[in-house]
């Protein structure tokens, strides 16, 4: 069975790491997660808990459709609980706006007031929802931490692994650029852990794997449509021979979309998230690629989790979850198909 | 302001005398540290001063009041006395302390109000006794006085008389601008004047007479008396008739007529609530009961726009914060309220405006003569003719004059005399509210008093005078 | 010319300091000088630009609408669903500035009916229309604006000049005109500087106020539709923020926040000089940390400069006391 | 007992609104009352509430202070690591109470110096703060604060009350005894009523000004240290946004954004009432697009139950200078 908790030395980034990992109270890219097919071949059937049980889920905003989907894969997966005769609900909320930190925490204090037996946690940054984990813990509710803020105090991380979401755009942008020319990165905003991993990701796979690439420009647009276009338009006519764009999430990307349409130029604009009209947009040829992480799968794999760990089972510190990188070759395969998706075994 | 060099003595009261734009209070604001740029000295028992603001010139001992009532409206009465130089204990303001201090002052002033009072409650008339009152709370050896008694009515203006003479009994200098002549003869030991910023020179009070000191402040002669010129000439027509008007809690019962051709004042004490019945008959404050008739008609006014729209006009009593607009030349302000005939469609003709303006700077003699020059930087009197020909260029058939001569010159007075006897001559209506009895007794042909929301009395112009208004006016 | 000279006199501060900023940046990187990087900057400018333009209005009352970045949004994600829907674009176009009007509107019946403070009355009403933005598409972005109304909103006008510019330069010649050439502008001066003077001259201050709201819902409607149009997606989220940017810049342009006092131009040369000073740090590759504190630094010397070129104007008026 | 009673008049449209809207929600969901529950609302206005403690003062001279979020983030990446780096927590309080002093009176500055007008120099400001946060840190998040220095910003008092409400309560309390019964918060009232007539009075208003922005910052110290408390991890991030809840809960407790009125007592109650509505929306489970129109709606109204009690209370007095 994999270990609990942290041992840092054979981490991925090396010295450096290694003492980020001192200071730093969690960091699940250093951590040996495992994935859930593993987990499950270990572990057996999800266990069938006693009475009724009423999971709390709570994701960032429901203004960002990717949090709008996590929350259908939650419906998703107490459908099939329910079909399978467990008795289990799930409730989804989310605070208002990114940056509505008190509120968030709010929510989660209102679900331990309601005693809810789980709950599945997206906080907005790292610490607001420390308070509230605590109450739990002392409550003796379990908290599973589903991807991308990070809660130290935990029990469980379920997500991928965010630094891979910017190598896989790099190795994806090296590869089709034949590892040489000018590429850019749009950053959101310096906020969560992911927006900052998916740069740091991004930024060492080429510097190690890609000496030709050059990277020339980097600004943040605060996660605004408009104002990545705006980047774009003026990198474009300051670097002619910029060849990609790397941005933080979709919807910047596909404002960068707007601005290398109207400059006519062939630049590859590569997004992240994965949202329906990137997909569409993919599938027009405009956008080239984005990260899909498959937030509709990561809640149920989330919520599974958390039942084997109220089920008592051993689970460790951090579940990954799938993650692909998407474009015109696969944009028409189901997704199940390309992240191997099966599902899970229930109880009878 | 040009090479003006005067000596004050220690324990006198002097009068400052001048035009309109003469620069009296331009004088008392370098003395007092308001403006602390300028040339030459000031000196004060042999020390040359120079004070950089406000703070300085009282922590030295010299205090002054305001031309225009300038108070904090969120502030308690002893609030606005003690402003700045509260009493403390420890720490904390010393309440009890301050509200004893300031209100031995009211009394000592014959004040009706108490210090625990909000400022918004009270009467313009009203609020210039507080500036008074924070004048002698500092206890200053120098006091200048800023046309104190232009919001007065007799009664306040002979109890600030008295203070001043007391005042110069404790060895008190007091410095004293007034265009109301009568005062400098009764308090008053000399006299400097001044003209177009240059100093012209000082009179002893005594055995001079007030067509000298015309004489020296206007460089001519004019008829310095409120008189009407032409025969009168009131008709039997009714301009505007009011049935019953009542405002809870402030008015009630106000009945009268005001025919073309007439002249109809309104005299009381401050706080009479002249000013409030002419608000609501205007639309400017709701009312809650009575009718007004305009030519016969019942008409409901419920806003300004509506009186103007009936032929109404209204020369409001605070020129601050009622006339005129901060920002905007003398050509805009006279403009403001007939943008109607200034503009075609929605467009304002800009041409037109100066030329309204040019015209009304000649009838009143205003100065500077500049229709781009900011209102808000004339002096008070030219502000106050600026307003005059706002109300003027909108041509109404029926005016409502709140005060209509606070701080003008005796020469322009004349002018706004004068040009109101040539809008009765023309069949306009005029109502008067007014707190100056000498000009209430030489313009009216009738006299309403009031006292405390109420018609207390009715004169005809034969039998006014001093005596017998004021008789109607102290009897609430 | 001299008397253009001191027509404009009110917005030298701000040209000024436009001029030095872009000479700066073209120094530092030549490339800022190109026209095309020069007319990008205009190009951008645009919708702060538009919302701006409405802005100045209402803060020359004396107001302030923080409402147009949630305006901008309900107008964007209403009109994307009938474009999408179908709608004719020209008709969809009226809608939308009816819709900004309505909004606009009632933001001023709140304040003029209801005496709502400016500010706390259109943070409530920025969370509504907020709320109305989300509810209307459920959260979801309305995809694939037709690509008529694109072109009309934001396409090249004689190859060249992209519609959407010419929308503001439109926008801000009818703000300008309206405020020097009109009663109502003159309404407005007079009201943002005394208000009760202005309604004793028979103004009717309560309706001249809920126009001004109004005509900057109209503004932020038109500039909402060409944020469409240059996106070709319709988010209920966008506009966030935007209200900030468009007080500063007519602040920069001179409009004082006290109201009575402003400029329609000063006004387009402050949306201006801030897209100049974004593009700059951009080109020149500033660290994003340091483009807050330059962006801080550089409003609060703009504001600065218009301030010490006022007092130098009336340095006359000082003078005065001084002899 | 019917003294007190007129002593509090000004805060009742407030207090009436709490208890109206506790009482709705407790009704619809009886969870909503228990002491648990109540607890945790007041708990969690202990932030805001600070904000807004500091912002009345502000709002009251006729200012505002835009700037809160940003010092908020200056202040506890700049703290959070001196902690780290072992610096004993009473010290690193005083530190962070004078930090806060400083960057407060830096906007005190440029307001009364300057004569830069507060909405433009503290929106300007607040991006230069923010700025200096995120370069402090180099944009990451300070970890780990150590648990002595959460204990005394957050621990438990008596085992019951968390000390950060023992915080909000003093400070509260500091702010009450300074604008009622100190010269200093006279001068706020009559600096924002009438700036003019105070100077000419002989008062210091530039002084005056420039410590009341000043002491705005020393309450935005403490709640960043109380947030940075909480949390355990000090994010340059904090705070954005955080400036309008601060206002409005200041507006809602019937403080004047025209300056000159405002009370500590409705502020404390208004970031209560702001906390209590948000807690109930999520009690009940409203949807979070209609909690934006619900939130809005409330500030909207409770707002303009406070106009109306004011003129009930002296409607002839409103009349000649409200309008
Ligand atoms: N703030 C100002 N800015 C520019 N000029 C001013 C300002 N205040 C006064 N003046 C000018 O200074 C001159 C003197 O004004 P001052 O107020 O001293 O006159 P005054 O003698 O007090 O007149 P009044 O009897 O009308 O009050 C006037 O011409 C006036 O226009
Ligand atoms: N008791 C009061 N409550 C509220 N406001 C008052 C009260 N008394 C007076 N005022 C206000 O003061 C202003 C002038 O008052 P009022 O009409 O009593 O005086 P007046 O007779 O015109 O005398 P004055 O010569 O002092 O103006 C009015 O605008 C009125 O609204
Ligand atoms: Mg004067
Ligand atoms: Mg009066």
């Amino acid at each position: 069975t994999p270990k609990q908790g942290s041992t840092s030395s054979e981490s991925a980034g090396g010295a450096g790491a290694v003492q980020e990992t001192e200071t730093a109270a969690f960091n699940p890219d250093e951590e040996d997660g495992i994935e859930i097919g593993e987990l499950r071949s270990a572990l057996g059937a999800v266990p069938k808990l006693e009475g009724s049980v009423k999971l709390g889920a709570v994701a960032k905003a429901f203004e960002n459709e990717y949090w709008r989907t996590l929350k259908e894969g939650y419906g998703v997966f107490q459908d099939k609980l329910q079909a399978n005769g467990y008795d289990v609900t799930i409730d989804v909320s989310s605070a208002q706006g990114e940056g509505d930190e008190q509120g968030q925490l709010s929510i989660v204090k209102d679900m331990i007031n309601k005693k809810y037996n789980g709950l599945l946690l997206s906080p907005i940054s790292d610490g607001n929802l420390v308070p509230g984990v605590d109450d739990a813990k002392k409550a003796g509710i379990p908290v599973v931490n589903v991807n991308d803020g990070l809660i130290a105090n935990s029990d469980v991380f379920v997500g991928p692994k965010a630094i891979q979401n910017g190598e896989l755009a790099a190795e994806w942008i090296s590869e089709k650029l034949g590892g040489t020319g000018q590429v850019a990165i749009v950053i959101g905003m310096p906020k969560a852990f992911a927006a900052r991993q998916r740069t740091a990701g991004f930024e060492q796979y080429m510097a190690a794997n890609a000496t030709g690439i050059e990277i020339v420009a980097k600004q943040n647009a605060d996660w605004d449509r408009s104002k990545a276009k705006d980047l774009a338009d003026t990198w474009i006519k300051q670097y002619p021979d910029l060849k990609a764009i790397f941005c933080n999430n979709d919807t910047m990307a596909l404002g960068v979309v707007e601005a290398v349409k109207s400059s006519g130029k062939d630049i590859l604009v590569v997004g992240v998230d994965g949202i329906g009209e990137a997909y569409d947009s993919i599938r027009r040829g405009e956008l080239d690629a984005t990260i899909d992480s498959f937030p509709l799968y990561k809640s149920q794999i989330a919520g599974e989790v958390t039942l084997r760990l109220m089920g008592g089972q051993e689970i460790p510190r951090v579940i990954w979850t799938p993650q692909a990188l998407i474009d015109a070759t696969n944009v028409e395969k189901p997704a199940e198909e390309i992240i191997g998706w099966e599902e899970p075994v229930f109880e009878n | 302001m040009d090479g003006v060099d005067f000596e004050i003595r220690k324990g006198e009261v002097h009068a400052l005398l001048g035009e309109n734009g003469a620069g009296k209070s331009t004088l008392l604001n370098i003395l007092h540290g308001i403006y602390s740029q300028y040339e030459g000295e000031v000196t004060i028992e042999n020390s040359k001063i120079n004070f950089k603001n406000a703070n300085e010139a009282i922590e030295f001992g010299i205090a002054k009041v305001h031309q225009e009532v300038n108070l904090v409206t969120e502030l308690t009465v002893g609030q606005n006395i003690a402003l700045g130089y509260e009493p403390k204990k420890g720490l904390l303001v010393d309440y009890r302390g301050m509200y004893q201090k300031t209100d031995a002052i009211l009394k000592r002033l014959g004040c009706r109000f108490k210090s625990s009072d909000r400022i918004g409650t009270l009467s313009t008339g009203e609020m210039q006794m507080i500036q008074i009152a924070k004048a002698l709370f500092h206890n200053a050896k120098v006091i200048s006085f800023d046309e104190p008694t232009s919001a007065l009515t007799d009664k306040e203006v002979n109890r600030l008389l008295e203070i001043i003479t007391e005042l110069k009994s404790n060895g008190i200098t007091v410095l004293y601008i007034t265009h109301r002549l009568d005062e400098v003869f009764k308090i008053a030991d000399r006299a400097s004047i001044l003209r177009d910023g240059k100093y012209i020179c000082t009179l002893d009070v005594q055995g001079i007479t007030k067509e000298v000191l015309i004489n020296n402040m206007v460089g001519r002669d004019v008829a310095a008396f409120a008189v009407r010129h032409k025969p009168l000439c009131a008709t039997k027509e009714v301009a505007l008739e009011a049935v019953g008007l009542e405002s809870q809690g402030v008015f009630k019962n106000i009945s009268f007529k005001v025919h073309r051709g007439e002249i109809l004042s309104f005299a009381g004490l401050v706080g009479a609530k002249r000013t409030d019945v002419m608000r609501a008959i205007f639309g400017a404050d709701p009312m809650s009961g009575g009718q007004v008739k305009i030519h016969g008609k019942d008409v409901a006014i419920r806003t300004p726009k509506q009186a103007l729209a009936h032929g109404l006009a209204l020369i409001p009593e605070n020129r601050k914060t009622q006339g005129f607009v901060k920002n905007f030349t003398n050509a805009q302000n006279m403009a403001l309220a007939s943008m109607d005939r200034f503009a075609k469609g929605i467009f304002v003709h800009e041409g037109k405006i100066k030329e309204n303006c040019d015209y009304y700077i000649k009838q009143m003699d205003l100065h500077p003569d500049d229709p781009d020059y900011q209102t808000n930087s004339l002096s008070g009197g030219n502000a106050q003719k600026v307003i005059i020909a706002k109300w003027l260029t909108t041509n109404q058939d029926i005016i409502i004059f709140d005060e209509p001569t606070k701080g003008i010159d005796v020469g322009a007075k004349a002018e706004i005399y004068r040009l109101m006897e040539d809008m009765v001559a023309n069949g306009k209506a005029i109502i008067m509210v007014s707190s100056e009895l000498p000009e209430v007794i030489g313009m009216s042909d009738r006299v309403i008093v009031m006292c405390e929301g109420r018609m207390v009395g009715e004169l005809g112009r034969d039998e006014l005078s001093e005596e017998s208004i004021m008789h109607f006016a102290m009897e609430g | 010319m001299k008397s253009i000279w001191k027509k404009f006199s009110r917005e030298l501060g701000i040209i000024v300091a436009l001029v030095i900023l872009i000479a700066v940046f073209g120094i530092l990187e030549p490339l800022y000088l190109t026209p095309t990087n020069l007319m990008d900057i205009v190009d951008q400018s645009v919708i702060n630009g538009l919302l701006a333009v409405g802005i100045t209005m209402v803060i020359i009352t004396g107001g302030i609408d923080l409402t147009v970045g949630s305006t901008m949004a309900v107008v964007i994600v209403c009109i994307g669903n009938l474009l999408v829907g179908g709608l004719n674009p020209v008709a969809a176009i009226l809608l939308g500035v009816l819709l900004g009007f309505v909004l606009g509107g009632l933001n001023g019946f709140l304040i003029a009916k209801m005496h709502l403070q400016p500010f706390i009355a259109t943070l409530g009403m920025m969370s509504v229309y907020r709320g109305i933005a989300y509810l209307v598409t459920g959260g979801w972005p309305v995809l694939s604006i037709p690509q008529n109304f694109r072109t009309a909103m934001d396409g090249d006008v004689a190859g060249v000049f992209p519609s959407s510019v010419v929308i503001l330069l439109l926008a801000t010649s009818v703000g300008y005109v309206i405020l020097k050439h009109t009663k109502f502008g003159t309404y407005l001066y007079a009201m943002g500087n005394n208000e009760e003077a202005t309604r004793l001259s028979g103004v009717n201050v309560d309706f001249n106020k809920i126009i001004a709201y109004a005509l900057c819902g109209v503004s932020t409607a038109l500039a909402g539709m060409v944020l469409l149009a240059k996106l070709g997606t319709g988010e209920p989220t966008a506009g966030q923020g935007y209200e900030l940017n468009a007080i500063a810049a007519a602040a920069v342009g001179g409009t004082s926040l006290a109201g009575g006092k402003g400029s329609m131009l000063g006004t387009f040369f402050g949306a201006i000089l801030l897209q100049a000073l974004k593009v700059g740090l951009v080109v020149l590759g500033v660290d994003t940390f340091w483009q807050y504190i330059a962006t801080g630094v550089i409003i609060i010397v703009a504001v600065y400069l218009d301030i010490v070129q006022e007092k130098i104007k009336s340095w006359k008026f000082e003078r005065k006391f001084a002899r």
